[in-house]
């Protein structure tokens, strides 16, 4: 009896630290264009928060796409919590690099959408929606719809929306680059705050240095025409993670580090 | 005996359809006349007479049996019949169509030859016209009915199709003056008449000789008695039209004799078929090339032994 | 609103004035006789003289026109979802989709008849076959040309094809089908009319707009025959009247044709 | 492309065969009279035997619809152009051009024939008040409803009225105006069809199939008359056929209703 | 003779230090709705660049908007050129907060809107459309629709669909948010040389701090609900500035001084 149970702790450990998404030798290239993915290998493990970083249009969203199965590869391998991309059962959640709000609904009807679709009551749905609109600071623009919304609110409204199942995977796309400075860290703080109670895995692309070291266990650096991954930077600080962590020396050190890998990406253009 | 028929429930009669060319009209006085005077309910019918003014061909509507009765000429219903569609003439109520070509006085027109080289708006589907147009030897440019009159009010050249039972008097009472030939002096002259289907008529050969028995009898009442109740009855449920109005249409018919011709000595008497005359118009059709030839003039394509007493100088084999 | 509401009344009456002084110009100067083109004051007094004539055939064709146009709104729009569902159902039934609206209504007219009897039904049928296939285009191009990004998102998010078609391709699908029905909403007396003069039982009560305008055709009431032509657009009216404010009701709140300040 | 054109075929090829399939099958077990309904292969061999008549009626009513669908494009483009220009234009001109659409033709037939005479003239009058309403009510729908954010970009460049009308409003109206063109394409047929038996000359070569049409009618030629029937709806494919071609052409790259991966 | 000439040339430089766009007491209003702007003062010189920097959701676009006369002030008055924003005939460039690209024209033909709509014959349109492209990093995808372009890519697009015209006023609203670090600082850098031949004025959003000081000669620090001018704190680092302007101290200094500023503005929450 005790043996059995031990056996499924482990099992239980063992499939935690178990890979959730894997990309092996994949590329891609759309309709008859260039190739913009050449023989990504990527491996992330569950509980990992990783960004990816590197210059424009070098291929992250493209990234997103291929592991939430809205594109499929050109060629090589993609798994996600096991099974093909295309079957996978994991539950996620996605920002869009544009907030791709319905117009149609207003800001509470947004963020439960993905409840919506999943069959949740009204009830708790407009419960969950509440306190997400909170948690990003529009606790007043619940019924504004996507029109009357400015930029920024927009873009919280979205990533409401991707906290809103408690995903196991987390896509990011650039979610904070259209706030500023303060409502990003307040957010960026927030956001770790729930991982302690939802436990997702995050990927995320993001254009600040210093957001990427903030919030990640690793960095992965891409290179450009085609895209690659230039480097892996493991950041390891330890969570939680606060506001503290940003006077760390040692934080700054790696903001520097990361800085400098993005510098050599490009190398003579 | 009307104390029988006034104690005759509705549930007892049986329920015949009689479907028609347009809507209701003194045209069709004679049937009304028979529904309003109790003429059905006595020969055990309970006669719903439905406006049939439809552009779409009633024809199939009878033959499969939607409805019992239909109106239209004899030539329609032979070609029907060669057709393939199992169609019986039963009697014609009209000796002579009411069809004729209308124009204004001031043209030239004295006979049908006189239309040669003319516009004129016609239902180019009638088989008028292609006699006039094949045998005839007419050059028409023909335009398509459309059933309205104010393209000849306007335009003194124009010349089109009408009843002659009708559309004049229309025009009479705008204060326009019309000159009219019968189509049938064409030498094309169909009946205009009562069909139904082989099949209601092989299954029920009583409610159909009722049926003819009780309409010929209106018919001659209307024409020759007093047609008030029908027209009464027509006017209620056609509120267009008018007793002045339906008046002059019965004074049309017996100017024309279209119903029958006691006056002149001829044998064109109400409901009679004249077998020459319709072996003439078969031939006339398949010579138009508007028939196959399988068809044939006889008991099975004209009901004439229904009524023998009509038929006592003559009977089909 | 206020300020609309006034303008939209406005507006139309100013032109609607401008046409009838230019009616009875063209009346005046080319000499236009009554039976081509009466006077709106002939017309109008038709239109009284023949009142009730005009309402009891208005009522009849009122009734075929909401039955039909009802009846074409539902099956447009399930025919719709289905031929939006899948790329098979688009390509294997859409061809006979318009083979049935291109076949004319005069081949098709015995078959109807036979089928749903003279009366009311037919001509609702009638009226359905004209006032299908606006809805039907529209609401089908509506529905495939969903924005590409937000088919992404309901993928992310595990929508089935159900969920899909109900939150997104519907709602996004809406201007789209909101034309149509006004396109139908515009063809519903016009098909009414013409199922009458097909289909329909000439008299009494039963006799509809159709039945009228024949008769008032062929007895030369030409200014009677304007009136119940009036009628009949009056009826057409009130169709698009209640799919405008549909269309006011739905995308005020988000759709650019409905602006912002 | 070369895999759609496949399934393009291939589908409506299968749901043919199923659909008459079904047809045999129905005139078998209901016993349907052949003046009801005729086989396919009745259809067939009428429409060779009638081949003649059949083909000069086709050109004629193919010389209408051309005139008609071309006219009615036009006029329905500039007409939507006038309404999404203006308010007022919208609003005062609007609802007169609905009385235009709901106003029977059967009233407007003799004005028509008045002014354009008897023939060609009059039938793609009537072809185009027939087809031109869903045009314009799609064409002023996509003209009306400008993504905000670009009539602003237009705006601080000073566009004026013109530049805003032809490079955005009208490329952005594009696929409702395709939709539009695809309704009239399929109606165009039936337009020509109907004015030819309103205002055509029925005989000989100038007879179109309108004319055919009534004639097998009353002369229960019931499968030559399906086969005229067809022969109208082939026209209407050709149309159809255009239009999406042109859909194809303009939106493939763009919009998404064409999706890329 | 010289004396009128004299004078025309003093008028021309009186001119140049005229205000461009003033603000007096403008207050905004959506609709119904609360109070957005309220009593903005407002004054930018012929010359000026200014950053306009605040919470999200503040008033920026807003702002913007109302310079271009996109919308209307519910109250207060509004010149642009010495006129009323409505009648002024000042040549203006504007990057919107989204890329706003028309869907149906290539990248190329999209930077060449502005002067097709000024009647530019098509080869000199596609001439300076090409060099915008190379200046933004896009001579590779010219002819690419919109929906074939990355984030990144779009606000690239847009950005010289902005300077297509050589505007007198450039109104920018978040034109680098989408873009990494370096494609940022070097677009900056590219954006400050080209103002020394081109001369524009310019009023830009961001919400990075350090490319507000890098950039401009003024920042306005907003607040919000309802939106205000919080602080203005002038930047008075010589043009031309490079990347070597960014390694000086008191470059850094300026940075922590605006951040300050801009934490101030929230207040307690
Ligand atoms: N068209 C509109 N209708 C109603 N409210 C609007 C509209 N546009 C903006 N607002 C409101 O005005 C306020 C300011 O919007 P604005 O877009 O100016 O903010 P912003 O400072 O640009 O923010 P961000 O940095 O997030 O883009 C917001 O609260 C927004 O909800
Ligand atoms: N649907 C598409 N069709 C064709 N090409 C595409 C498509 N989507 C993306 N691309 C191309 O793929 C490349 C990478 O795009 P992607 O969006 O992945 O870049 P990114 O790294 O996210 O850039 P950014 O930081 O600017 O968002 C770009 O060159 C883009 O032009
Ligand atoms: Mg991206
Ligand atoms: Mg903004």
């Amino acid at each position: 009896m005790r043996q059995a149970l031990k056996l499924i702790v482990d099992n239980q450990l063992r499939k935690d630290k178990s890979s959730l998404v894997s990309f092996e030798k994949v590329s891609k290239q759309y309709a008859s264009g260039p190739q913009i993915l050449d023989s990504i290998d990527l491996e992330i493990a569950r509980g990992d928060f990783v960004a990816l970083i590197g210059p424009s249009s070098c291929g992250k969203s493209t990234v997103l796409k291929l592991v939430a199965n809205l594109i499929t590869q050109s060629s090589g391998n993609i798994t996600v919590g096991g099974g093909h991309a295309s079957d996978s059962s994991e539950k996620i959640g996605y920002v869009f690099q544009d907030a791709n709000l319905l117009p149609w609904a207003t800001a509470k009807e947004n963020i439960g959408l993905p409840l919506k679709l999943g069959h949740i009551p009204k009830e708790k749905r407009d419960k969950v929606a509440e306190r997400l609109l909170s948690l990003v600071g529009l606790g007043q623009a619940a019924d504004k719809f996507p029109r009357q919304l400015s930029g920024g609110m927009k873009m919280r409204v979205s990533i409401a929306r991707a906290l809103s199942t408690q995903p196991e995977l987390l896509l990011l796309d650039e979610p904070f680059g259209a706030l500023d400075e303060m409502t990003r860290d307040d957010l960026n703080e927030q956001l770790l705050k729930l991982r302690l109670i939802q436990k997702w895995t995050a990927l995320f692309v993001t254009h600040s240095v210093a957001e990427a070291v903030f919030l990640s266990s690793r960095i992965l650096v891409m290179s450009a025409n085609p895209g690659k991954i230039f480097r892996e930077i493991t950041v390891d600080f330890p969570y939680p993670r606060t506001s503290i962590t940003r006077t760390n020396p040692l934080f700054q050190k790696k903001i520097l580090e990361v800085s400098q890998a993005l510098h050599s990406v490009r190398g003579p253009e | 005996d009307g104390s029988r028929s006034s104690s005759t429930d509705a549930s007892d009669l049986t329920h015949v359809v009689l479907l028609t060319d347009w809507y209701p009209q003194p045209e069709h006085g004679g049937f009304y006349q028979a529904l309003a005077k109790g003429y059905y309910k006595e020969a055990g019918l309970d006669v719903e007479i439905r406006p049939g003014a439809n552009i779409s061909d009633i024809r199939p509507l009878v033959a499969s049996g939607q409805v019992n009765f239909g109106i239209g000429t004899s030539d329609t219903t032979l070609i029907g019949i060669s057709r393939s569609l199992p169609l019986v003439g039963v009697f014609p109520y009209f000796q002579h169509d009411p069809q004729c070509i209308m124009f204004h006085p001031e043209s030239n027109i004295k006979t049908l030859r006189d239309l040669d080289g003319h516009e004129v708006m016609i239902q180019t589907s009638m088989s008028y016209t292609e006699y006039m147009l094949k045998v005839m030897g007419l050059k028409l440019q023909l335009i398509p009915m459309d059933f309205s009159l104010s393209r000849f009010a306007t335009n003194k050249d124009f010349i089109q199709q009408c009843f002659v039972t009708s559309e004049p008097i229309h025009l009479a009472e705008q204060g326009i003056e019309t000159g009219v030939i019968l189509l049938s002096t064409s030498g094309f002259d169909p009946y205009r008449h009562i069909y139904t289907s082989k099949d209601f008529l092989d299954k029920n050969p009583t409610i159909v000789r009722a049926f003819a028995e009780a309409s010929i009898k209106g018919w001659r009442d209307f024409i020759s008695g007093d047609p008030t109740p029908a027209l009464e009855l027509i006017a209620s449920i056609n509120s267009q039209q008018t007793m002045e109005f339906m008046h002059a249409t019965i004074n049309a018919m017996k100017q024309y004799h279209l119903a029958y011709d006691e006056t002149r000595n001829i044998d064109e008497s109400l409901g009679k078929y004249d077998i020459s005359r319709l072996k003439n118009q078969l031939q006339q059709l398949k010579d138009l090339g508007l028939v196959d030839n399988a068809v044939e003039i006889n008991q099975s394509t004209f009901a004439m032994s229904l009524l023998p007493e009509l038929f006592n100088t003559e009977t089909p084999k | 609103m206020k300020l609309m509401s006034i303008g939209s009344v406005a507006w139309p009456v100013a032109f609607g004035m401008f046409f009838i002084a230019i009616w009875y110009l063209a009346i005046h100067l080319f000499k236009i006789p009554v039976y081509q083109l009466p006077t709106p004051d002939e017309i109008v007094l038709a239109g009284i003289a023949e009142h009730k004539t005009l309402l009891s055939g208005a009522i009849q064709t009122t009734i075929a026109c909401v039955i039909g146009f009802v009846t074409s709104v539902i099956v447009a729009v399930v025919l719709s979802i289905l031929l939006a569902s899948s790329q098979w159902a688009y390509k294997g039934v859409y061809p006979y989709v318009l083979i049935l609206k291109m076949t004319p209504v005069i081949v098709l007219a015995p078959i109807i008849v036979l089928w749903f009897g003279q009366g009311l039904g037919s001509i609702t049928i009638i009226t359905f076959l004209i006032c299908f296939f606006p809805i039907v285009a529209n609401t089908t191009m509506g529905l495939r040309s969903t924005d590409r990004n937000l088919l992404d998102l309901f993928d992310v998010y595990r929508a089935n094809r159900h969920q899909e078609m109900l939150y997104l391709r519907i709602p996004h699908a809406m201007p789209y089908f909101l034309t149509g029905l006004k396109i139908a909403a515009a063809l519903t007396p016009i098909g009414a009319l013409y199922g009458d003069t097909i289909a329909g039982m000439g008299s009494g009560a039963e006799a509809g707009l159709g039945f009228v305008v024949v008769v008032f055709s062929s007895q030369l009431k030409i200014p009677a025959l304007y009136a119940a032509a009036f009628t009949a657009c009056a009826i057409g009216f009130i169709f698009v009247g209640i799919v405008s404010l549909l269309h006011w009701k739905l995308l005020r709140k988000w759709h650019d044709s409905f602006s912002l300040n």
